[in-house]
C-alpha cells in the first residue's frame, strides 16, 4: 500500500476497496454546492474519504443561527466566509487532497462554468431556484446530481441524471417536481428542521457519491429515497429508468433587488422607506421593527395595500423568504418598487431600536 | 371506493394529519385523485407539483388505483 | 428568546419544540463512551444541537487509520487522547455547553461509578466486551442506552432500557443477543467500513438522544433498526415491550495482558520472545515482522504449536484483535504465556526491521 | 417447504450470499430453522446468538413458519 494512503486502510479493508479503487476517489472532483446544514457534513466526510478535489461553492457568511445544525463552523466563525472557512478547516483534516473555496452566488450566467471542472455535483442548497439551476446544468453538462433536501423531520435523496448504458439518462429533477411555487412550501427558518437529519442527509448524499465514483452498490438514480427522523421510517419511491424531459437551456437568474441594513435605516431616517415584515406572526411577536406585516403566503391577497413612489423593504430572518416576496411583487405588482433586506433581521443590529 | 393517502412534508400541514380517507368512483386514476385531493385541499394545488407514489413506485396520471394500494403524497422539499 | 438561544432559533422553529424544550436538552446529562467513527457525529450534532452537559469517554489516542471515518481529528492531532481532542474541538463549536473530557478504559470497576453522573448512555465502541458492560451498566442504573454499530455497510441502532409506563423496561442487547463469540465476528479493521455509514449511524444515535430528551416522535425502543448503505434499504425489527433479561451485576472486566513495544522489543533481542501475527493473510502480505502467523479465528484449531515456557506476543494493527487472541489462551491454554502487543502495529515503529 | 432466508453483516459470507433457499419440513418452527441452517453453515452456529426476524420482527422459539415469510438472519455488529 502507498505509504500515504495509510489512512485509508479500514476502507480500502472493504470487499473490492483496492488501491485502484482508493485511486478513483483520489482522482474525483466534486463540486458540492451549498456549505450549510447538508453541504457541512457531506463536506466533512468526503474530505475525510479522500475524494482528491473537493469545490465548496457558497456566498454566504456564517450566521449565530446556522450552528444548531452547520457542524463545520464554531462560535468564533461567525460572519465569516463559508465556502473558505469549510475549506481551511477541511484542509486541516486532510492534507492530502485540494479544497477549493468558491465564494460566489451561483447565476445562470456562472453555473456551467463552474460546473465544467467537476465530475459530480452535490446539490447541498435551501432554494427551489438553486436547484432548478443545479439540475439543469447537471443534465446540460452530462454530470450527476446528488440531491438532499430536508424540512423539519424529512428528508429526500436522490441521484440525478446518471448515463444509463444504452445512451438515455436517469430521471432528473423536472421529472419529478416539474415546478414549484415557492411561496407555498415553507423553509427550514419557517418550519424549522432537526439538526441530526441535516447530518443524515448530508452523509447520505456523500455515500452516494462514494457509490459513483467507485462503482459500488445500488445507487439512488432512478429513485427518490424519503427519511423520516420522526418515526425512524424510510422509504425508496421508484421514478424510472429514464427522464422524460428535454432541458436544452438555462432558464434566467430572476434576481431580486436587495438593501443593505446601513442603506435601509438612512432611508428609513429619511422618511423614504417602509419596512415588510413577511415571517411568521409568531416571529412578528417576538421581535418587530415597525411597518407592515404579512406572512409571504399572504402577499398575492394585499397587493391593495401597496402604493406607487413608495419603496418598500421587504425583510425576514436571513433575506430568503424575503428575496421570494420581492420576486412575487415583480411578477404580480411590477409597479411597486421592492427590495428585500439583504442579510435580513441578523445584519439588522440589535439593541438599536427605531 | 375510499383511499388511504399518507401525507409527506407539508402535505401534512395541509392535510392536517399524517394520512386522509379520499371517496373516489372505482376504477379511479392519478389523475382523478389528484383533483379530488386538490378540491378538498386547495392549498395541495397551490404548490404547483408533488410526487404520488403507489405502492413505492411513481404513479403516471392513468394508473388505475385500488384500495389495496399504498398511496403516498410527496411534495417537495427545499430546505438544506 | 433567550438571547444566547439565538443559535437555537431554527431547532425551537420545529412543532413543539419551544423554550422549555430547549430547556430540556439544557438540562440533560448524555455519557458518549468511544469516540470514534460513531462517536464523532454523534457528539458533533448533540454538541450542535444544545445538550447541556456531555461526557466523552475513550482511553484510546487518535491514530492515521482513524482518519478516514473519524471525522473531529486532524492529521495534526495524531497520537493525542481522542477524549480531550474531541472536547478541545467541540467546545469551540458551542461554548455555551459543558463538554468533560473521560481518559479512561471502562471496566466493571469503574462504569457504574462514570454513568452515574449522567441521564443517558451512548454506546458508541468498537468491541462486544464493551457493548455488553455499558448494557449491562444501563440496566443496572435504570439509564437508558443508545446503541449503534457498524461493519463495511451495514449499520444497526436500537435504544435499550427504556422505562415503559407500567415500571416495566424495554427490551436490552441480551434480549436481542444473549451472548456473542467475538473471535467469529470480525470487526472493521478486518472486513473494513464506509466512512459515511459511520456518520449516519452516529448522527441517527444523536436523533435517537435529542427524541429521548424533547419526548419527540417514535423511538427505537423495543425495536432494532438495520440500516444498508450499499442497497439503502433500511427495516425496523420489532424486538417487544418488555425486557426478558433478569442483570444484576456486572461480568468482571476480563483484561487481556499486554506489552508496550519497547519491552517487545527488548525481550525479542534477548530470544525470549515468539511474536504471533494474528491478522488476515493478505494484511500479513504486506506487512510481516516475523514470527507465527495465526489468523484470529484459526488459534483455536492450533493450540498445539505453542509451547509452555515461552512468551507468546500476539499482534495485530491496533491491539484488538491481538487483545481477544490472549483472551481466548487464557480460556483454552491457560499455561501458555500470552500477551498481547499495545497499540498493534500502528506502535511499532516503521523502518525497523528486525 | 422451502424458505428464502436474507442474510445481514457476516452471515452474508457465510452462506456466500445476500440470501440462501432452505428446505424445511412443513409447519416448522423457529426451531428447527436454526437447526437446518447452522447444520448447514456450522459457522453461523459459532457466533453463539443472532437474531431471527420473521415479517420485520423478533422471532420467538416456536413460531411457525411459512413460505410466504420474509425470513431474515441478522447477527451481532461489533464495530464503531
Amino acid at each position: 500500500m502507498r505509504e500515504d494512503w495509510l489512512r485509508y486502510s479500514c476502507q480500502m479493508a472493504l470487499p473490492g476497496f483496492d488501491e485502484r479503487v482508493q485511486g478513483l476517489l483520489q482522482a474525483a472532483r466534486v463540486l458540492i454546492i451549498g456549505a450549510g446544514g447538508l453541504g457541512c457534513p457531506a463536506a466533512q466526510y468526503l474530505t475525510a474519504s479522500g475524494v482528491g478535489t473537493i469545490g465548496i461553492a457558497d456566498y454566504d457568511v456564517v450566521s449565530e443561527s446556522n450552528l444548531h445544525r452547520q457542524i463545520l463552523y464554531d462560535q468564533s466563525d461567525i460572519g465569516l466566509s463559508k465556502a473558505s472557512t469549510a475549506c481551511h478547516r477541511l484542509q486541516k483534516q486532510n492534507p492530502g487532497i485540494k479544497l477549493i473555496a468558491h465564494q460566489v452566488k451561483i447565476t445562470s450566467l456562472n453555473i456551467i462554468q463552474l460546473v465544467n471542472n467537476y465530475d459530480i455535483i452535490v446539490d447541498c442548497t435551501d432554494n427551489f431556484d438553486a436547484r432548478y439551476l443545479i439540475n439543469d446544468a447537471g443534465v446540460i453538462t452530462g454530470k450527476p446530481v446528488i440531491y438532499g433536501a430536508i424540512y423539519q423531520f424529512e428528508g429526500q435523496v436522490a441521484v440525478w441524471n446518471v448515463a444509463n448504458e444504452d445512451g438515455t439518462w436517469s430521471p432528473n429533477y423536472r421529472d419529478v417536481f416539474p415546478q414549484v411555487n415557492a411561496a407555498q412550501v415553507p423553509n427550514c427558518s419557517v418550519g424549522g428542521v432537526i439538526p441530526t437529519l441535516a447530518g443524515i442527509i448530508g452523509c447520505i448524499q456523500a455515500n452516494e457519491v462514494i457509490k459513483i465514483i467507485t462503482g459500488t452498490g445500488d445507487l439512488l438514480a432512478g429513485k427518490l429515497l424519503t427519511f423520516d427522523a420522526y418515526s425512524m421510517q424510510s422509504r425508496v419511491i421508484k421514478i424510472g429508468l429514464t427522464t422524460k424531459t428535454i432541458i436544452k437551456e438555462l432558464n434566467t437568474t430572476n434576481e431580486a433587488l436587495t438593501i443593505t441594513a446601513d442603506e435601509a435605516r438612512k432611508g428609513l431616517a429619511s422618511g423614504n422607506i417602509v419596512l415588510v415584515d413577511v415571517r411568521t406572526d409568531q416571529e412578528h411577536d417576538e421581535i418587530n421593527i415597525g411597518g407592515l406585516h404579512f406572512e409571504l403566503d399572504e402577499i398575492a391577497d394585499n397587493l391593495g395595500e401597496f402604493s406607487e413612489g413608495k419603496t418598500y423593504v421587504f425583510y425576514c430572518s436571513s433575506g430568503k423568504r424575503s428575496a421570494e416576496a420581492v420576486k412575487l411583487m415583480l411578477d404580480k405588482a411590477p409597479n411597486i418598487t421592492a427590495l428585500s433586506l439583504e442579510g435580513g433581521l441578523g445584519k439588522w443590529k440589535p439593541g438599536v431600536k427605531l | 371506493m375510499e383511499v388511504n393517502v399518507l401525507a409527506f412534508g407539508i402535505a401534512k400541514d395541509i392535510f392536517g394529519g399524517s394520512s386522509v380517507s379520499v371517496s373516489l368512483p372505482d376504477d379511479a386514476n392519478t389523475v382523478q385523485l389528484k383533483q379530488a385531493l386538490e378540491e378538498h385541499f386547495p392549498r395541495l394545488k397551490l404548490i404547483a407539483s408533488y410526487l404520488v407514489a403507489v405502492n413505492n413506485e411513481y404513479a403516471d396520471e392513468d394508473l388505475l388505483l385500488s384500495t389495496r394500494d399504498e398511496i403516498a403524497i410527496i411534495p417537495p422539499v427545499s430546505g438544506g
